[in-house]
């Protein structure tokens, strides 16, 4: 089992002609990822040329990809003008998940299509996200497959390559994944932590749930009172920006202390008063949860 | 990107909203001549990216021409938090009956833009959000919807218990949000908006954020991009695509990917060392990218060690240390600089670090205890 | 009982100051309405004074109205140009239902106001409507209330005067009315024939229903398949405007007969398909009620 | 408000849709001058509120000027369907490739904006509904969002395979959707769009309806109002803010209420009768109006006698009948009249009008037969 994806995930790949689209629909593949359809407007009725003599059809519009192939999934590989665009396109077509890789959405763009996703009641992961990974069975989006294992840990996290060193720390000490999700680090993501916490709890082959924040906003606080009263899993956390001043955006467009709000030391404060065990490193949070699977 | 008093007035006055005139002065001569032709009292407020100008003295009352040349000179070239004053704004005094607040940022749990009203104008917001929080009405837009009619209403009825200012202030709150939405904003506010003693409304200062992910499809609003205060590691930083932020230690920090980046700094703290920026090269390895970074840290003379923490996933470790390589045989390093590459094709990497000198590690914490170490050598 | 107002019906009139507003806001505090409060912007503060030394504190705005008051309905008397922008602030108030009158609000506007109201789960009457009364209890709009007559009828109708006609007839033969609904003669009107019957059937005090209908569009049609399937209670229905030409707008925005669609004889055959007894003339609308009930 | 094809064009213009150039003739000489002008094949087409004109031989290809001016000639002040041309548009003819049909019109059901498409143009799109409903394809426009990009996109991919004209059409889509919200329309269709040879996309016919609800805060559009085919009655009605509708018949009707009205002309029918005319005095007991009603109603030359139904409701039916007596005071009328009134303070309105010579009824079957019978007399 796992959360959001699986053997199950019928993907289309939206912008499966561009360069970033292209390179990751042959990672997916190569996964194992159903990767079913692929839509670049304007080049309907071309192939994508997969790994291993796999190809896959390409379309004009989500709604043909979606109708010809029963795809329930998509993933967002769409220069930033267009992909706010994109994911509504992709709500509207009947998938009930859109992952959106894209940095750089302007985020007024993303206020209206986060509200008719909603409106359509379709999960968007993103954007600004690496996507997510349950080992064995889907990839979806541009998390490096081999650092992943099978098992009973479920991470969530709002960076990239900071849960490539949670989720490498934690197969190296032979604990494996259910799932592990980018949730992204932009100002308005469309899943948050709080949703991959419920989905962990409610997933019986999750054990152990990593969460991995960073400085901005008060998604941390929430989900740490959500932890509290909801999750009966150990939960395992750690906060990035300690040392982050106020007032600079660091990388991420959503990782930014504005005023007192949104510090490091706020949202460790929230873990530990809501009984997650915080790691002071990266590297502890693999032995964190070592000691709670034991 | 935030943008300036003077240039966020502009942005109010193409929406409508009525603001005072006003012309930016870079000499005393010149905010003397513009204060001559408005003729009575003026203004000289210091043009900077921070808030706290009053306090520190960068803005200032002038009974005549003379008295703002004076202010004038006193403030240009004044140090405000760090950033040095290059314009002054010269408007005209205005009779001030009261004071109120009215902004709008995008919040990020209503995913919505969300307005902030107060008749405490003229102070700081959170401070009133804190002591009197009554004091403050908020109303969030759908943004399917827009603004409405009855919601302006409803904020600028907090305001103004006079029906004509009630009726003004509607409107001005609708050209705010049009003034947010037009120009991408994340946030934008009038404080104080006055209402002089004849019962007009007038914005007489402007606060504006821009959202950068707008600026791509905005040419008017990028161009008011304003780096005269901004360090030149930065602008050099933004020009090659990477994220970079100057912090006061001596560790220089190059990190791919942002969280990885903070956590990095992190641990330097944490093994008592302090970092000396964050720098996020992001996904790339091409060595162009490789060969900014180091320029820009070996710049910053403060920095005593480098330390490179890389996790390759998609991009791949060997390819990392050949831009490595290959950047540091491009430009003159005399300081220590220590490795982490870890990931995809991590041995080949290492193989080529070894062989060109460089102290490799696979851990992070080794990594960074040794850059930490170096710097206090 | 009754449906949509009766005796716990707390009534806010917008634009009480107004001509119409103030007039019929007498009328409906003579019937015994609770109007208790009005909203005019800027004229918060004031009073309106009704019959009988009976006073209505007046408000800038409903949120204002509904907080001080408890105000559960409302009605807009309010010129077409800010009717729409009226109705928002009403279903953004708080009340459950809002009663439009006001005829000539652009229909743009009204997609907008109605898709509003539906996002906030409010019930609309209207606009361009009468309004409706329940005989002793509640009056909210402007039907004449000297015709009605406490009893078992419903009555739901798209015109006014007819609708009078119709009632009239039915009180005359001493057939008194539970609720008698206008539902305005407007091409987008928010509480439509199906609403209505819908009600009726679950009101118990509702023996038999009358429908009036009028050319133009297919409410009457699909009400009349939704009376065969839903409705165990007697429908007499009439429809006026079987002499219209098409393409001609009958004084009623909506009432016009597009290409083919929309005609009387369309709309009449639709209720005998489905047992809904066809009145030839307004005045066998009361005979035919009077043989259900017999 | 129907507009007529070249003002519909105009508006399509302004929104950008690529509309071929045309200017308006009312002489044959005019026609001959503007085709001259464009040189080559013109087209000319008759500007009246109906469609068919085609079929009628309102629309006609000239080679030239000179039979240009001959088609003008034939055309100007031909009867289309009851309206009389009194212009004609002449418009350079245009090579088609193909033709399709773009419409968006206010859904009742859906409550929204609702677009039809097909690439059978240039014909009947109800017959096409009909005959092939899978070769159109809709859509409903939230009004929340208005029509997204990939909305239009999807229609116009289903217009055309080539993806240089799926994209114009996109464009297109979005345009015409602009143009219907901004200028309140019920109804804006293209039809046809066509393809050139070369692969360019235009506009060459276009129908709007105008929400009559709109024109007071749109006066540019308002002013497209062209009462030159419309009856001088309907006109006369409009400017006394009655709504009237000339019919067949002999039995002319004076009714409040638009529902009520509709059921008289079908009780006159129903009593062997044909009525002369939908007439709603709504509400309002103003003498003003009933004498506007009576002067209209007795204009119309086939009227024989005039009935009045009125059921006072808010309105006292005594101000009615005062207003009545008052009208037939200042008008001579030498058709029998008769009146029904009830409702409120029936009983005064009857003596008032006994007093003053009328027949009054208090049933509206009666006074419907008693006005057949004397149209009939």
């Amino acid at each position: 089992m796992a959360i959001f994806i699986d053997s199950d995930t019928k993907l289309v790949v939206q912008g499966i002609t561009g360069r970033d689209g292209s390179f990751h629909t042959t990672e997916m593949m190569e996964y194992g990822t159903q990767v079913v359809a692929g839509v670049t407007p304007g080049k309907g009725g071309q192939t994508f040329e997969g790994p291993d003599g796999a190809s896959v059809p390409i379309f004009n519009t989500m709604d043909e990809a979606v109708a010809e192939t029963g795809a329930n999934t998509s993933v967002i590989y769409v220069p930033p003008a267009f992909a706010a665009g994109a994911i509504m396109e992709a709500a509207d077509s009947g998938v009930d998940l859109v992952v959106a890789i894209t940095e750089g959405i302007p985020v007024l763009d993303m206020a209206r299509a986060h509200a008719f996703a909603r409106d359509q009641g379709v999960r968007v992961l993103g954007p600004n996200c690496p996507g997510m990974i349950s080992p064995g069975t889907s990839k979806v989006g541009i998390l490096p497959a081999q650092i992943v294992e099978e098992g009973p840990v479920g991470v969530v996290s709002r960076s990239g390559t900071l849960t490539y060193e949670a989720v490498f720390a934690l197969t190296n000490l032979g604990l494996g994944q259910t799932t592990c999700v980018g949730i992204g680090g932009d100002p308005l993501i469309g899943t948050n932590f709080i949703d991959c916490l419920e989905a962990f709890e409610a997933d019986p082959d999750t054990e152990a749930i990593v969460m991995i924040g960073e400085i901005g906003g008060t998604d941390e606080q929430e989900a740490a009172a959500y932890v509290e009263e909801h999750v009966s899993k150990p939960v395992v956390g750690f906060i990035a920006g300690q040392t982050a001043p106020p007032g600079r955006q660091m990388g991420h467009a959503g990782a930014i202390i504005s005023g007192s709000a949104g510090t490091a030391e706020e949202k460790m404060k929230a873990f530990e008063d809501h009984g997650i065990a915080v790691a002071k490193r990266p590297v502890d949070i693999a032995g964190l949860i070592q000691e709670r699977l034991a | 990107m935030d943008i300036h008093e003077y240039q966020a007035k502009e942005l109010f006055r193409g929406a409508g909203i009525p603001v005072p005139p006003g012309e930016i002065a870079t000499t005393p001569d010149e905010a003397e001549e513009i204060a001559g032709r408005y003729g009575g009292m003026v203004v000289v407020k210091a043009q900077v990216h921070t808030g706290g100008r009053g306090k520190a003295g960068g803005v200032k009352l002038a009974k005549d021409a003379a008295e703002a040349r004076a202010h004038a000179e006193a403030i240009l070239g004044m140090d405000i938090k760090g950033l040095t004053v290059e314009k002054v704004l010269v408007t005209p005094g205005e009779d001030i009956a009261t004071e109120a607040y009215v902004g709008v940022l995008m919040d990020r749990k209503k995913q919505a833009a969300t307005f902030m009203v107060s008749p405490e104008g003229g102070v700081d917001i959170e401070a009133v959000a804190e002591e009197n929080p009554e004091a403050i009405r908020k109303l969030t837009v759908d943004p399917r919807y827009g603004l409405l009619p009855h919601q302006a209403y409803w904020l600028a009825n907090f305001l103004y218990e006079d029906k004509a200012l009630a009726r003004q202030a509607t409107k001005i709150i609708g050209q705010l949000y049009e003034a947010f939405q037009a120009n991408g904003c994340s946030m934008a506010e009038i404080n104080p908006l006055i209402t002089t003693p004849d019962g007009e409304l007038k914005a007489i200062d402007a606060k504006v954020s821009i959202d950068d992910s707008e600026l791509f499809r905005l040419p008017d609003v990028a161009a008011m991009r304003d780096t005269s205060d901004e360090p030149a590691a930065e602008i050099k930083a933004r020009e090659a695509g990477l994220s970079y932020v100057k912090l006061d230690g001596d560790v220089g920090c190059c990190v791919n990917g942002a969280g990885l980046a903070m956590a990095t700094m992190d641990l330097v703290k944490y093994y008592g060392g302090e970092p000396a920026n964050f720098l996020d090269i992001g996904g790339s390895s091409n060595p162009d990218k490789v060969v900014s970074a180091l320029e820009i840290i070996t710049a910053d003379p403060s920095v005593k060690s480098i330390l490179f923490n890389i996790f390759g996933g998609i991009t791949r470790c060997d390819d990392v240390a050949n831009g490595l390589v290959e950047a540091t045989s491009r430009i003159d390093i005399d300081l220590p600089i220590v490795i982490r590459l870890t990931g995809t094709n991590e041995e080949e990497a290492l193989q080529i670090l070894e062989d060109n000198g460089f102290s490799a590690y696979s851990s992070m914490d080794d990594v960074v205890e040794k850059a930490v170490e170096l710097a206090k050598a």
